[in-house]
């Protein structure tokens, strides 16, 4: 028995040790930031290019906002305020956006950040031939010339209004690059691009890291950094992690400093762990969502689409795949983004008796030996491609997919669901009769985001950015107008009307919106979000002494 | 302590250096020696004879210890130069073991370790028992080597045993053996395996050995190897003792029936004609001698090459010639690698020969294609000296005589098992499960379902205890007479060639050296090496006689 | 080295360009009869969005558009000078993907077998040739080790060691991190080569040299160590170049389990996205790797058994 | 067991009927073939039923071996996968034999030429980690059920073929091949009646051995994602579905990766066992 007492007491005295350190690592952690020192961010994706001029795939933003200076930023209210442009004025109908340039910033190959480098920078983001495919949507329509008004003037001039112009700038993928370096080419450009950023790329060791250190000569912090000038990290490993299970253990061993992308399966115990924190960004924008391809022949009526989005509990599904760690999202637009409508929340819920009506409507009412239905003889069967790779396809998703196809059988409707490579995927993006449904999101600050998933011109650019397949006039008008304006009333107006447009069609059965998750070890200190594109910054960060 | 020095001490106090008494061996409650008794004094030769399985070699390791974990043994007595062996640790019977009793295996290939040098074998029992310093052994080796009388030592020392001839493999493990000059030396069957030629070689080196005054236990069951060393005999059955004596009265004037049987059944030119087995011969009518110059098969100035691993070419059967008359028996003897069994390949269409040419009944046999020999070829067969590998492993004894029977229906399996003296109920079995001697009656069974004309034998009984061996070869005898079968019999040992063969041809190098009757090849030899070959003999009782 | 292995080198060499060429002919006639679009896998990217005109670039550039034995012609002239071409997704050089990864696996699977060596020879000198339970469990410990799945110990093994015992780091680039991918890795393998080595070894205690040296007054260790020991490492040697191409593919499934860089991971990539240059890069490194491992398998089995160096043109024992 | 051999001691054999291991392996066997044909025999579960509210329930007694994300239960799966797995198993080994046969006859009936051309072909396939021939096809053929199944076979035949190409040759040269020919044999009926069934005597045994590697193999394209998809219950895809879970949710990977361990230990014992009754002159 004493033996047992003295064991007790030892664990008391540990437990009372333990607290008095974290009392002193407070202590020390307000002396304010320390410059020095290297960190390892995992990530899970590996970018295909570096540069984010280059197709426009979130894991390049990432990275791109460690080493890129846009010329705008966007602040947590949604506020645009001066980054590389220190003003601007728009024209009053909206078609002319003069930007006077921050003086004596260089790019870090030394060639001089002026008017002629962001000159460049939108003649290589709307070439075709660089394949700014992301870029290519947000600005094509408008966009008309880009000119040097001065060394440090440049005027942007449009071919209609476009009132979002400035949010959509303040996202990395317009980050802006030397003009030397994206002279070298595209292949060049992907492995070792130049901004005039915090950091500055030295080497992408592929499938394993990019090192980027400091940029020494940094002065270009936007207005809303937390400080100006260089950044505190000597540098920083941007290491490639794509295991989910790993790369959250990476955290808990040290080896990495933070994560980005907490497995939504770890949520629990990383919330428990005393050693991290964890931070996390909705993205605004178009919410992860299966859109309905409208020129199937089973989801061309309407009918048809309402009763899949009826059939199946997309809330249950969402909440217990991302263990309540994701809110679920049932508006085309997801919550964060300006202009969203409550009202257009879930319009079509979980209702598998008015499923089971509509489909019997549409005449499939015949059940074959499995219990699916069909209509002359046909099977109601609609195919589901999904990218088969975990990064792509992260394994909440499939599980959501996977819950699905289990409600949609109930009501009689087979889901195939089809994982396919990535080259194979993208032969389906493209083709109308590859797929019936299909995942898909679009993270974006402003609800312009509708227009480019749903209009016309997306639908003409043929990339397959227009999932369903479909357009229509009275939705492509009330987003023009919107863009058009510089109302903020009249804006809101137009967008929430657009959005009901979007329910009332059930071309997309949204899903939940992206995130940002970040978990960052304790002795990390001022890691932030921005809020355009959730991507982490590290300018501000600093490893707190003796941590 | 010189060993001349400690065999005048033995002589004089007169006390047996080895002594056993009620000595008793089991292996898992199974007893493999019962009851032995002996004692042997310094300079002596003990022989323990019988056949496999009779207990012999169990009784000798048991003064080294050898017989494994899974022995029980069980002694009033085992001293080893009056020290009490009963009671000793393994630390002390390691301590024994290569310096007070030396031990010879048979088989030297894989009696020394096949990837250490020949030197280290032979230096092992010297490092193991702390023989000085490194130098002084390798210095101890060579005079070993010569010892034993293996030619140019400081090379034999650095080779691989695979690189030396049977003989040589067999001197270095003496010489291991002899290396701390133990009292006693145990020989486990020394000579078998071994030409006839290196047999008397080491025999004469064990003599040698006991001439210096070792004492020597040999195991053997070859009553001539015991004849030519041993002064005294046990003659072991069955694990147990059934007679012993001084080795000429035991072998002149053997009292156990056993031990008559064991000698009777023992082939030479004396047993000619008689019966091995001690059984009576089936009481048929022989079958009428054809002409004396027909002519069955004709072999004419057979040769064969071979390409060895080196890419160089070595003849195995140079221009052999020899006729095979219906009825008759021709035996070929020769040491291994002499070319016997290629010419029985030849001989058998089995093997094409570069050049001459093999007719059988006066027909082409080895030019004409593989197609048309195949009529013909049930009038001549073959059994080989292991028949298990010649028998199809899925097949029953019935199915094999059975499978050699269709087509040629005149006789049943039943028939031919009881030809071959085997019970009815043995074609249900698989060969697997049969002794060596029945197997080999179910080939000959076998050989014989197409009544054929020819039968060749290719060392058929050197696998067989020499009782077993009498059995069979009693059985051919019977068989010829009966069937007038002609016999192609091969074999390297002299007395079985002579007991059974008409005519006999000698074999040396892939030539035939010498040809003629049997008693006259034998009795009176023309050639050098045939004579070196009979001289190399061991000592034969029945010539005494 | 004498003549006879000199001569078994040269024949090993002979083979593995034999062999490349082979595996690089099938290979590209097979990736030609597939209907695909390697077009689309170079533009690749979850969210790419190649438009026609960007494909048909590519094609161009790449060649696709030129006959098949043009193309087969370029592959083969490529494959001389050791260039595989550029990766579609990793848009580097096949080489230089592949040699920044080499060596993390390298050093596992040389890891792993060392492990499975020390593993399989202490199983060995303790339980081979002995009775009672102690042997039988080794034996049945070897049989089981044999067949463990490495996904299945690897898990097994990350989840004991490091998600609750917090021993070692769930990954790790250092020693430490190579610790749990080596032994799941090495433990099937010492079931191997433990299972031939035991049989082995007691096949050879039960020869006569055995017991020659036994009656010498050899020692019980000393028997095992010195005569069978060696005897029964032959098999194993044989094994070993097998085995380090069974390692290999253990490496694709450890490499995936601990999330460790290397050409596993780096091949299932490949394999993913369908690169199929980078994927037969890879198979002709993984080719000339298993060549190499033969060629030093070989030279440690004459380096233990002396009689091949002594036998003229000894064929494989 | 004496360290010599024992002149006429009684050497009883132990027989495979004599080990409580192989009554297990059969009892094991016998119940995952079970499973593979009648499923709803061992649970009355749906595999692919989902029950959101029940996810990640640990095992208990309502789910033995747990269940999923989706709170499917993963007994059910793992029953019902074993029909897959068993199929894939014995679709890949029957593809490796038949390549393997045709390649082993060519090479150990053929003339010298062909049998040169032929060992040439096996050994450079064998040169080939199966696994990594496997990853080739899949990633030449793309990835489906089908394409796992033709890559495991194709990786699993160099070695077949090898042994049976040996098998042939040292049946060819065997004494009792050479006492049919003595007998007036001719070669057609030599290699029917007797090369054939002699050469494949131990194809039973390495098909039992086969089966558990072809499953094992498969199981690990599985994990890598390859093979057959989710939600089938196939067990491969079920490592790989629980290997994102396996902090939190270990029974979803231990279990089916135990079946698999247990599965192929089994056939390896049953493999053993079938090797010693048909080959008693004991190990090749």
């Amino acid at each position: 028995m004493k033996r047992a007492i003295s064991a007790v007491v030892v664990g008391l005295t540990v437990v009372l040790t333990a607290g008095c350190a974290g009392n002193a690592g407070v202590a020390t952690s307000s002396s304010g930031p320390v410059r020095g020192g290297m960190i390892t961010y995992a990530a899970d994706r590996e970018p295909t290019c570096l540069d984010p001029h280059n197709s426009g795939d979130m894991p390049q933003t990432y990275v791109a906002r460690q080493y890129l200076d846009s010329l705008v930023s966007e602040t947590a209210g949604g506020r645009v305020v001066p980054w590389l442009a220190t003003g601007w004025t728009i024209s009053p109908d909206g078609l002319t956006y003069d930007f006077t340039l921050k003086q004596g910033v260089k790019f870090t190959d030394g060639v001089p950040f002026d008017a002629a480098a962001v000159v460049a920078n939108f003649h290589q983001i709307l070439d075709p031939a660089t394949q700014s495919s992301t870029d290519l949507l947000y600005l094509d329509s408008y966009f008309d010339q880009a000119i040097a008004l001065s060394n440090h003037a440049v005027r942007i001039r449009l071919k209609r209004p476009y009132s979002p112009l400035l949010t959509a700038l303040s996202q990395a993928f317009f980050g802006m690059e030397s003009p030397r370096a994206m002279a070298r080419g595209l292949a060049a450009n992907c492995e070792s691009p130049v901004g005039t950023g915090p950091f500055k790329v030295v080497q992408w060791n592929h499938e394993r890291d990019v090192q980027l250190v400091r940029n020494d000569g940094y002065d270009s912090a936007p207005a809303n950094a937390r400080h100006a000038g260089p950044a505190y990290l000597d540098g920083i490993t941007w290491k490639f992690l794509k295991d989910n299970t790993s790369r959250y253990g990476a955290l808990g061993s040290g080896e990495a400093d933070l994560i980005f992308n907490v497995p939504p399966e770890d949520e629990e115990l990383a919330r428990a762990d005393q050693s991290i924190t964890l931070q996390s960004f909705v993205h605004s924008g178009s919410p992860f969502s299966l859109d309905l391809n409208t020129r199937s022949p089973i989801f061309s009526d309407i009918r048809v689409r309402r009763a899949f989005v009826h059939a199946a509990d997309a809330k249950e599904a969402v909440q217990s795949a991302y263990a309540g760690v994701f809110p679920y999202e049932g508006n085309i637009l997801s919550s964060g983004t300006p202009d969203y409508d409550r009202h257009w929340h879930e319009t079509l819920p979980y209702d598998p008796v008015a499923a089971n009506r509509l489909l019997d409507q549409a005449g499939w009412t015949h059940r074959d030996a499995e219990g699916y239905r069909t209509k002359a003889g046909r099977e109601l069967s609609v195919r589901l491609p999904y990218n088969a790779d975990s990064a792509e396809t992260p394994p909440a998703d499939l599980t959501i997919l996977q819950d699905v196809q289990a409600m949609e059988k109930r009501v009689g409707i087979r889901v195939v669901l089809d994982a396919r490579d990535e080259a194979s995927m993208n032969a389906v993006k493209g083709d109308p009769r590859a797929y019936d449904l299909l995942g898909n999101y679009w993270n974006s600050p402003t609800p312009e985001v509708m227009y480019i998933r749903f209009s016309k011109a997306t639908l003409d650019v043929g990339n397959g950015e227009n999932t369903p397949f479909t357009w229509d006039k009275g939705l492509d008008d009330t987003l023009l107008r919107a863009s058009a304006t510089t109302d903020p009333a009249t804006q809101k107006r137009l967008y929430q009307a657009a959005q009901g447009i979007l329910a009332a069609k059930a071309w997309s059965m949204p899903m939940y919106p992206i995130q940002t998750r970040l978990a960052v070890s304790k002795r990390l200190k001022d890691v932030w979000i921005e809020v355009s594109e959730g991507e982490p910054v590290l300018s501000d960060a600093y490893l707190s002494a003796g941590g | 302590m010189s060993s001349p020095a400690r065999l005048r001490e033995s002589l004089a106090t007169a006390q047996p250096v080895v002594a056993v008494e009620q000595l008793s061996v089991g292996f898992h409650g199974h007893t493999v020696v019962k009851d032995v008794s002996f004692t042997l004094k310094a300079g002596r030769c003990l022989a323990i004879v019988g056949e496999s399985g009779s207990g012999k070699s169990v009784t000798a390791r048991t003064l080294l210890d050898l017989n494994g974990p899974g022995a029980h043994t069980t002694a009033h007595r085992i001293e080893l130069g009056g020290q009490d062996l009963t009671r000793l640790r393994p630390r002390a019977w390691r301590r024994l073991r290569g310096r007070r009793v030396g031990y010879v295996l048979q088989d030297a290939l894989v009696s020394l370790d096949p990837l250490r040098r020949i030197g280290a074998e032979i230096a092992e029992p010297l490092r193991l028992h702390k023989f000085g310093p490194r130098v002084a052994r390798e210095q101890r080796v060579l005079e070993l080597l010569s010892e034993v009388g293996v030619p140019e030592p400081e090379l034999r020392a650095r080779q691989l045993p695979s690189q030396l001839s049977g003989g040589l493999r067999q001197r270095a493990l003496i010489a291991a053996a002899l290396a701390l000059d133990p009292q006693v030396l145990i020989a486990d069957e020394p000579t078998t395996a071994l030409d006839t030629t290196v047999q008397a070689q080491i025999l004469g080196l064990l003599a040698t050995a006991k001439q210096r005054g070792r004492t020597i236990v040999l195991i053997s069951h070859d009553l001539a190897v015991v004849q030519h060393l041993a002064d005294e005999v046990l003659v072991m059955c069955a694990g147990q003792i059934v007679e012993s004596g001084p080795t000429t009265r035991v072998i002149r004037a053997p009292e156990h029936p056993y031990t008559q049987r064991l000698i009777a059944a023992i082939p030479s030119a004396h047993t000619k004609g008689t019966r091995l087995s001690g059984t009576r011969p089936p009481d048929v009518a022989p079958t009428p001698k054809p002409p004396e110059d027909a002519v069955l098969l004709r072999a004419e100035g057979i040769s064969k090459h071979y390409r060895g691993p080196d890419g160089r070419e070595r003849s195995v059967v140079q221009e052999v010639s020899f006729t095979i008359r219906p009825g008759e028996t021709l035996g070929i003897v020769g040491e291994s690698g002499s070319g016997k069994s290629t010419t029985a390949s030849i001989a058998l269409a089995l093997t094409e020969p570069d050049a001459g040419s093999v007719s059988f009944a006066n027909q082409p046999w080895s030019e004409i294609r593989e197609r048309d020999r195949r009529p013909v070829r049930r009038r001549i067969s073959v059994v080989y000296q292991d028949p298990l590998s010649s028998f199809d492993p899925r097949h029953t004894v019935g199915r094999i005589i059975g499978d050699a029977l269709a087509g040629h229906g005149e006789s049943t399996v039943i028939e031919l098992l009881d030809d071959v003296g085997l019970p009815a109920d043995i074609a249900a079995r698989h060969p697997l499960t049969l002794s060596g001697g029945q197997r080999q009656r179910v080939a000959i069974a076998r050989a014989l379902a197409g009544r054929p004309d020819l039968l060749v034998f290719d060392e058929p009984v050197s696998a067989l205890d020499v009782s077993v061996q009498a059995q069979v070869l009693d059985l051919l005898t019977d068989l010829q007479r009966e069937h007038g079968t002609a016999y192609l019999f091969i074999s390297h040992d002299l007395g079985v060639v002579h007991h059974l063969s008409d005519r006999v041809l000698v074999m040396k190098d892939g030539r035939v050296v010498e040809e003629g009757t049997a008693d006259e090849v034998f009795t009176a030899p023309r050639e050098p090496y045939t004579k070196a070959l009979l001289a190399a003999l061991p000592e034969r009782w029945g010539e005494q006689a | 080295m004498n003549g006879s292995v000199r001569l078994r080198v040269l024949r090993r060499l002979a083979e593995a360009v034999l062999l490349l060429l082979v595996v690089g002919t099938i290979v590209f006639f097979l990736e030609h009869l597939v209907p695909g679009d390697p077009a689309r896998a170079i533009l690749g990217g979850a969210s790419a969005h190649p438009s026609p005109q960007a494909l048909a670039a590519v094609r161009h550039e790449y060649g696709f558009d030129r006959p098949l034995l043009a193309q087969y012609g370029s592959f083969l002239a490529g494959l001389l000078r050791l260039d595989f071409g550029e990766s579609y997704t990793l848009k580097q050089s096949v080489l230089s993907a592949i040699g920044g990864q080499l060596g993390s696996t390298l050093a596992l699977t040389l890891t792993a077998l060392g492990i499975a060596w020390v593993l399989s020879v202490v199983s060995t000198l303790a339980g081979a040739g002995r009775n009672g339970w102690w042997a039988r469990i080794g034996a049945g410990v070897e049989v089981i080790a044999a067949a463990l799945p490495q996904f299945w110990l690897g898990v097994v093994l990350l989840l004991v060691f490091a998600v609750r015992l917090h021993w070692l780091p769930v990954i790790g680039t250092g020693a430490t991190g190579l610790v749990l991918p080596a032994f799941t890795l090495g433990i099937p393998l010492a079931g191997f080569l433990g299972q031939v080595t035991r049989d082995e070894f007691d096949a050879k205690l039960k020869q006569p040299f055995v017991l020659s040296a036994r009656a010498r007054g050899m020692s019980e260790a000393g028997v095992r160590a010195r005569h069978v020991l060696r005897h029964a490492a032959l098999p194993g040697i044989t094994l070993s170049g097998w085995g380090l191409g069974a390692l290999i593919s253990g490496a694709v499934i450890a490499e995936v389990v601990f999330a460790r860089q290397g050409i596993g991971q780096l091949l299932v990539t490949a394999v993913n996205s369908q690169d199929l240059p980078l994927v037969i890069g890879i198979t002709f490194v993984v080719a000339l790797v298993y060549v190499v491992a033969n060629l030093l398998t070989d030279l440690a089995y004459v380096a233990v058994d002396p009689r091949l160096r002594t036998t003229i043109g000894a064929s494989k024992a | 067991m004496s360290v010599l051999t024992v002149p006429n001691a009684a050497r009883t054999r132990r027989t495979p009927l004599h080990s409580a291991g192989f009554w297990a392996a059969l009892a094991f066997g016998v119940l995952v073939v079970l499973a593979a044909a009648v499923p709803r025999l061992l649970t009355g579960r749906d595999p692919l039923d989902i029950h959101l509210d029940q996810s990640f329930d640990p095992p208990s007694v309502a789910h033995v071996f747990g269940t999923d994300q989706s709170g499917r239960d993963v007994f059910a799966r793992v029953v019902y996968g074993a029909g897959q797995s068993l199929l894939i198993g014995l679709g890949a080994t029957a593809l490796g034999l038949a390549g393997a046969v045709v390649l082993g006859l060519l090479g150990g009936l053929g003339g010298r030429a062909l049998d040169a051309v032929t060992t040439r072909f096996i050994e450079v396939l064998y040169a080939f980690p199966g696994l990594l021939l496997a990853l080739i096809l899949i990633a030449v053929f793309g990835n489906s059920a089908g394409t796992q199944v033709i890559a495991v076979g194709v990786a699993s035949m160099p070695g077949y073929a090898r042994m049976v190409r040996g098998q042939v040759l040292a049946v060819r040269g065997s004494g009792y091949v050479q006492a049919e020919r003595v007998l007036g044999r001719g070669p057609a009926r030599i290699l029917v009646r007797t090369v054939l069934p002699n050469a494949f005597r131990p194809l039973a045994v390495l098909i039992t051995l086969g089966v558990g590697q072809a499953i094992v193999w498969a199981a690990a394209l599985g994990f890598l994602g390859l093979g057959v998809q989710p939600p089938a219950p196939e067990w491969g895809a079920m490592l790989n579905a629980g290997r994102d879970y396996v902090q939190q949710a270990w029974w979803l990977d231990f279990f089916p990766g135990a079946v698999i361990v247990l599965f192929t230990l089994s056939l390896t014992v049953l493999g053993r066992a079938v090797r010693a009754v048909t080959e008693p002159g004991g190990r090749r």
